[in-house]
């Protein structure tokens, strides 16, 4: 079967498409770019560098009930995913793709997560290959990925100019395409050729890096070094970092009651660097100060989950690099831990 | 599979407290509203379970019963945040809901034909209580059984009556200890880690079981070394705030161990590469 | 501009100081033309340190910030002084910490840095993207000056300077120990058109302008953790019991967060506009907080962070207030 | 937002211990008639009215807050009702730039002795607020899931 592709004209067409399921796509509000679900093709905006708040919501929501109840009554009403339906994200970067695909390892290990399993099975994530890097701090190939990968991704799209490529990627992504026959055209034969050139080209053009060859063995052997005091200082404790990235899982379970008594025992994105993440209700907190919660959050990234789970939990999206409010940068951090 | 985060019923059978003041114990005696979870649930003594009150949270707390107790679990829960606060309230009648077990075990079929001794302090009595209650069911299983345990005054004490029940009946050698001198108080005065020192129990093929606040854990861990115990002859058990319980939610590592998955039982060897378990 | 020769040699001459802890002040970001609070611990570390137009961080918020662990028996308290350098809008909040009484002036050493105006970095890395080389602003006549990768271009100072700075009414800071430069003459007034404009529209439009924002926030609270003023050591939204704020983000929580954090600063806010500098998806925060400094201003005569003697606006009352809206 | 004449809004009212509750009191043992929109919280004094309560009223569900005092000079803590005064101006004009309308946040003092100004108050008030419509803005929603 030949190539395909969506010609720029049509993706609206498409998106219509599409919106007979749960879409989400990029979008703006106000200058912000946001993974959204919309309804009208309009909405999409897919000429983006790449979206402040990482689509990770889509599999993983800020806010996620559990279950309802009402105070006092033994039933407990489980939420059903399923009813969700079937989810396409459409034009994630490929860094955020492979963000699922390491997360999933959390989530479905030993205890299986079955709101998140659900919500992935259900999801088709359609990628937009990163012609040009969309950030001065993208460092994605130092961890293993690409701004042409398709890991976790089901289907990629490049961006040739007039046209989308369209490249199916999994049995999903091969439903998908089917569902968008009417709107695909042949590719010309040579497109494949010519993105795996723009990849490299792209590739070319990143330039940030660091080697991580030895950090995840190195890390646990500076636990007390001074480094840590340094380069926390500066840290205001705040949940950019880790809210923003694509990797990060941690959360929060509270209850939630209204008037009346009716209840949902939900979860939240919590952050590892507040303060009452760890707090006991003793009032004794083991992590106490700005330094422990950093260090907890760079070796949970580079060495706790490596040594678990065989990856590395950064993509390299550059994200908390862009956002800091203080210019604490992940990779400054990391050629310390080098050089110590 | 059952969706883990899902909890089961339970009522409370009987209720009592352990021990007076502001941080008061109470303990709880509960069996499934729902008979049937009774065929599932399998715990094992240390083993922990998320206890709670839709609307209210919930909190992970150690079944202090051990499974040779059966048509029973017990919770032992010391009133400090908001979650144990209204667990306060509740009393016999009442139901409140568990999701478990969660986490791993004391490793009681390893440790057989072994002397144990349990080092215990204040409410740190809880997790040891299933080790002793399954060494004393499974007596002829288990070598010498002694237990060292202190609290700040006597009133403090949590397991008042099965202590004196088992000193009385003299099955085993039970060191008692109180922080402070009281008036008709026969047994030691000091801290836990100093009655160790006191009783000095032998290392040879004999596992230490310890479990307390995190300062008497630390010199408790100091002393079994003076006393010649390897490291992977001391069992403690750690806890840290949690959410989820089965290894998702993040918070509770020690380092690259979830206290919620990979504990809360762990073997000092263990712990001893890990800065972060002390702190 | 202040002399980074002077900067060095004073701040080299402070750290030295034996009632001197910390030296904290400005040094190269990582990448591009950022800049980064450096904390200076002793005279061997000075020379990073720097004041370019890219220093937005107010460092005012450190003093606060800093952990207060539990002394070890035996030992004492360090007492010995902060030294902060602030520029005319930071040394705002010192002020207004030290109206409120959050610490004495004798904590503190301030070395103030008259400022004709800092850069908003989101309007510098839109008209220079892709700059990672460390590159300089300064700021020269009524001119950026941007030097990068060996190039320099000029760009009027309009184009790149953050918006507070258009209506800063204190380019010199109202409170110091040192100055390291010749006192700036106020060069801008404030007549809140921004906030006048908003407050005619109907109140249909006024809630959808709100409504779209914040439901973008995601509750990271940065604007929280950044803001010089936002100091409690018990934060109303941290707390379970009472649960005032819920942790789940939607709406109706996200506006409650706003009304609140927003209320909390009401009389108390000293326009240094690091919470909107901070925030990710770009909440115009600054437009709530100056409707509360205009009404104060307007309501009041008063406004925040310009007298260590005025009481606390809302600690404080006249008989005749205005009570023109009570029934 | 349209007029709905069918459109009976819930009133919080918080009411100081002194002045107000002893008012309304007395408007009810006086047998004076007023709208029942009202569900009365008693406060000690207005000054401990936080605007959290306010916020958190109108989240639950309330479409019109009421804060009621004691008159300027009366008040039981000397100086309750002036800080209140402050605090509640600043409130209400913050509300009303949030697209809040003015009429759902409102203040008044009532003596003990006032149980018709009481009556007066209330009308005003729930009237105000039936022009404005439900409140729609950040009220709670539970979402479906």
């Amino acid at each position: 079967m030949a190539v395909k592709k969506l010609s720029k004209e049509k993706v609206g067409e498409a998106l219509g498409e599409l919106s007979k399921f749960r879409l989400i796509a990029p979008a703006k509000s106000d200058e912000v770019v946001v993974f959204k679900q919309i309804s009208d093709p309009g909405e999409a905006f897919l000429d983006y560098g790449n979206s402040t708040v990482p689509p990770k919501k889509f599999a993983f929501p800020q806010t996620e009930t559990l279950f309802r109840f009402m105070v006092g009554s033994p039933e407990l009403k489980e939420k059903n995913v399923e009813e969700e339906g079937t989810t396409v994200i459409f034009g994630l970067r490929p860094c955020d793709a492979r963000a699922m695909s390491i997360v999933d390892k959390l989530f479905s290990w030993d205890f299986d997560d079955p709101y998140y399993l659900k919500r992935r099975e259900l999801t088709t994530l359609v990628g937009m290959a990163c012609v040009e890097p969309p950030s001065v701090n993208c460092f994605c190939t130092s961890l293993g990925g690409s701004p042409f990968g398709t890991e976790g991704l089901d289907m990629l799209l490049t961006d040739m100019g007039d046209y989308y490529l369209v490249q199916p990627l999994t049995d999903k992504g091969k439903k998908l395409e089917e569902t968008l026959s009417a709107h695909l055209e042949d590719a010309p034969a040579d497109d494949e050729k010519k993105a795996e050139g723009m990849a490299k080209e792209s590739e070319g053009k990143i330039r940030r890096s660091i080697d991580t060859e030895g950090i995840p063995e190195k890390l646990p052997t500076l636990w007390d070094n001074e480094l840590w005091k340094r380069v926390s200082a500066a840290c205001l404790g705040c949940g950019i970092c880790t809210f923003l990235c694509p990797t990060c899982h941690c959360f929060d379970i509270q209850d939630e009651v209204d008037e009346g008594g009716e209840g949902r025992r939900c979860r939240m994105w919590d952050s590892c660097m507040f303060e009452e993440y760890t707090l006991h209700a003793s009032g004794h907190n083991p992590r106490p100060t700005r330094r422990e919660r950093t260090r907890n959050r760079i070796n949970h990234k580079y060495s706790y989950y490596p040594s678990r789970f065989e990856v590395i939990a950064c993509v390299g999206c550059g994200r908390c690099i862009n956002l800091c409010p203080v210019n604490i940068d992940i990779l400054d951090i990391l050629d310390q831990v080098v050089d110590a | 599979m059952k969706n883990p985060y899902i909890p089961y019923e339970v009522k409370i059978l009987d209720t009592w407290y352990e021990a007076p003041g502001d941080r008061c114990i109470k303990t709880f005696k509960v069996t499934f509203t729902d008979e049937k979870v009774w065929d599932t649930w399998n715990h094992l003594p240390g083993q922990c379970a998320m206890v709670g009150i839709p609307g209210v949270g919930e909190s992970m707390f150690c079944i202090s019963s051990s499974p040779t107790e059966k048509g029973y679990l017990r919770f032992s829960i010391m009133k400090a945040g908001k979650n144990t606060s209204a667990l306060h309230e509740l009393e016999a009648g009442d139901t409140f809901f568990v999701r478990g077990p969660l986490g791993n075990n004391f490793p009681l079929e390893e440790w057989k034909g072994k002397n144990v001794v349990t080092i215990g302090g204040g409410i740190g009595q809880a997790p040891l209580r299933p080790v002793i209650q399954w060494i004393r069911d499974n007596r002829a299983d288990y070598g010498e059984l002694e237990l060292i345990y202190g609290a700040r005054t006597s009133a403090d004490h949590c397991f008042k009556d099965e202590f004196k029940e088992i000193i009385e009946e003299g099955e085993c050698e039970c060191h008692l200890s109180v922080d402070v001198e009281e008036e008709e108080w026969p047994h030691f005065v000091g801290f836990v880690p100093q009655l160790l020192m006191e009783v000095a129990p032998k290392p040879d093929n004999t596992i230490a079981v310890t479990c307390g606040p995190p300062i008497m854990i630390k010199f408790v861990l100091q002393n079994l070394e003076k006393l010649g115990f390897t490291p992977d002859q001391v069992y403690t058990t750690l806890e840290n705030r949690m959410k989820c319980g089965i290894g998702k939610c993040g918070r509770c590592n020690v380092g690259h161990l979830y206290v919620c998955k990979d504990g809360p039982v762990f073997s000092y060897a263990q712990l001893k590469e890990i800065p972060e378990a002390f702190a | 501009m202040v002399d980074v020769n002077k900067l060095r040699e004073k701040a080299k001459e402070v750290v030295s100081r034996d009632d001197v802890r910390l030296l904290i002040g400005y040094r190269p970001g990582t990448y591009g033309f950022r800049a980064r609070p450096a904390f200076v611990l002793g005279p061997d570390e000075v020379d990073e340190l720097i004041f370019t137009p890219a220093c937005v961080n107010n460092l005012a918020s450190y003093i606060t910030l800093e952990e207060k662990l539990p002394v070890p028996r035996g030992e004492e308290p360090d007492l010995r002084k902060v030294a902060v350098m602030v520029k005319g809008c930071d040394s705002r909040a010192l002020v207004q910490q030290m109206e409120e009484k959050a610490y004495d002036r004798d904590r503190i050493l301030v070395l103030g840095i008259p400022c004709k105006g800092v850069v908003d970095m989101a309007k510098v890395e839109a008209r220079f993207p892709n700059v990672l080389e460390r590159g300089e602003i300064a700021l020269e006549g009524d001119k950026f000056v941007l030097s990068f990768d060996g190039t320099r271009e000029e760009v009027a100072r309009e184009e790149l300077v953050a918006d507070k700075c258009l209506r800063c009414r204190y380019p010199t800071p109202l409170v110091y120990d040192e100055l390291l430069d010749e006192a700036v003459e106020r060069f801008a007034d404030d007549d809140y058109s921004d906030v006048s404009e908003l407050e005619k529209r109907s109140a249909a439009d006024k809630w959808a302008y709100w409504e779209e924002k914040f439901s973008r926030c995601i509750r990271c609270y940065s604007c929280r953790n950044v803001c010089p003023m936002c100091y409690c050591e018990d934060c109303v939204l941290d707390r379970l019991q009472p649960q005032w704020m819920r942790r789940s983000v939607d709406i109706s929580e996200n506006t409650a967060y706003h009304i609140s954090r927003a209320y909390h600063l009401a009389g108390r806010c000293i326009q240094c506009g690091e919470c909107q500098r901070v925030c990710p998806v770009d909440i115009p925060l600054m437009e709530l907080n100056r409707k509360f400094y205009k009404d104060v201003e307007e309501l009041y005569d008063y406004e925040p962070g310009t007298s260590v003697e005025n009481p606390p606006l809302l600690s404080t009352f006249k008989v005749d207030d205005r009570e023109d809206f009570i029934l | 937002m349209a007029e709905n004449s069918d459109f009976e809004p819930n009133i919080v009212a918080f009411l100081c211990n002194w002045c107000s509750y002893a008012g309304a009191d007395l408007a009810g043992t006086s047998r004076i008639q007023y709208p029942s929109n009202v569900r009365v919280i008693r406060v000690m004094c207005s000054g401990r009215v936080n605007p959290l309560f306010v916020m958190n009223a109108l989240q639950q569900g309330a479409d019109g807050v009421l804060i009621s005092g004691c008159h300027p000079g009366d008040c039981h803590y000397m100086q309750g009702n002036y800080y209140a005064r402050r605090r509640f101006n600043l409130m209400r004009n913050f509300l009303e730039y949030l697209g809040v309308e003015p009429q759902r946040v409102r203040m008044s003092w009532v003596s003990a002795s006032e149980g018709a100004k009481w009556k007066e108050v209330i009308e005003e008030v729930v009237n105000g607020v039936k022009e404005v419509g439900p409140m729609d803005q950040f009220k709670r929603r539970q979402l479906n899931w």
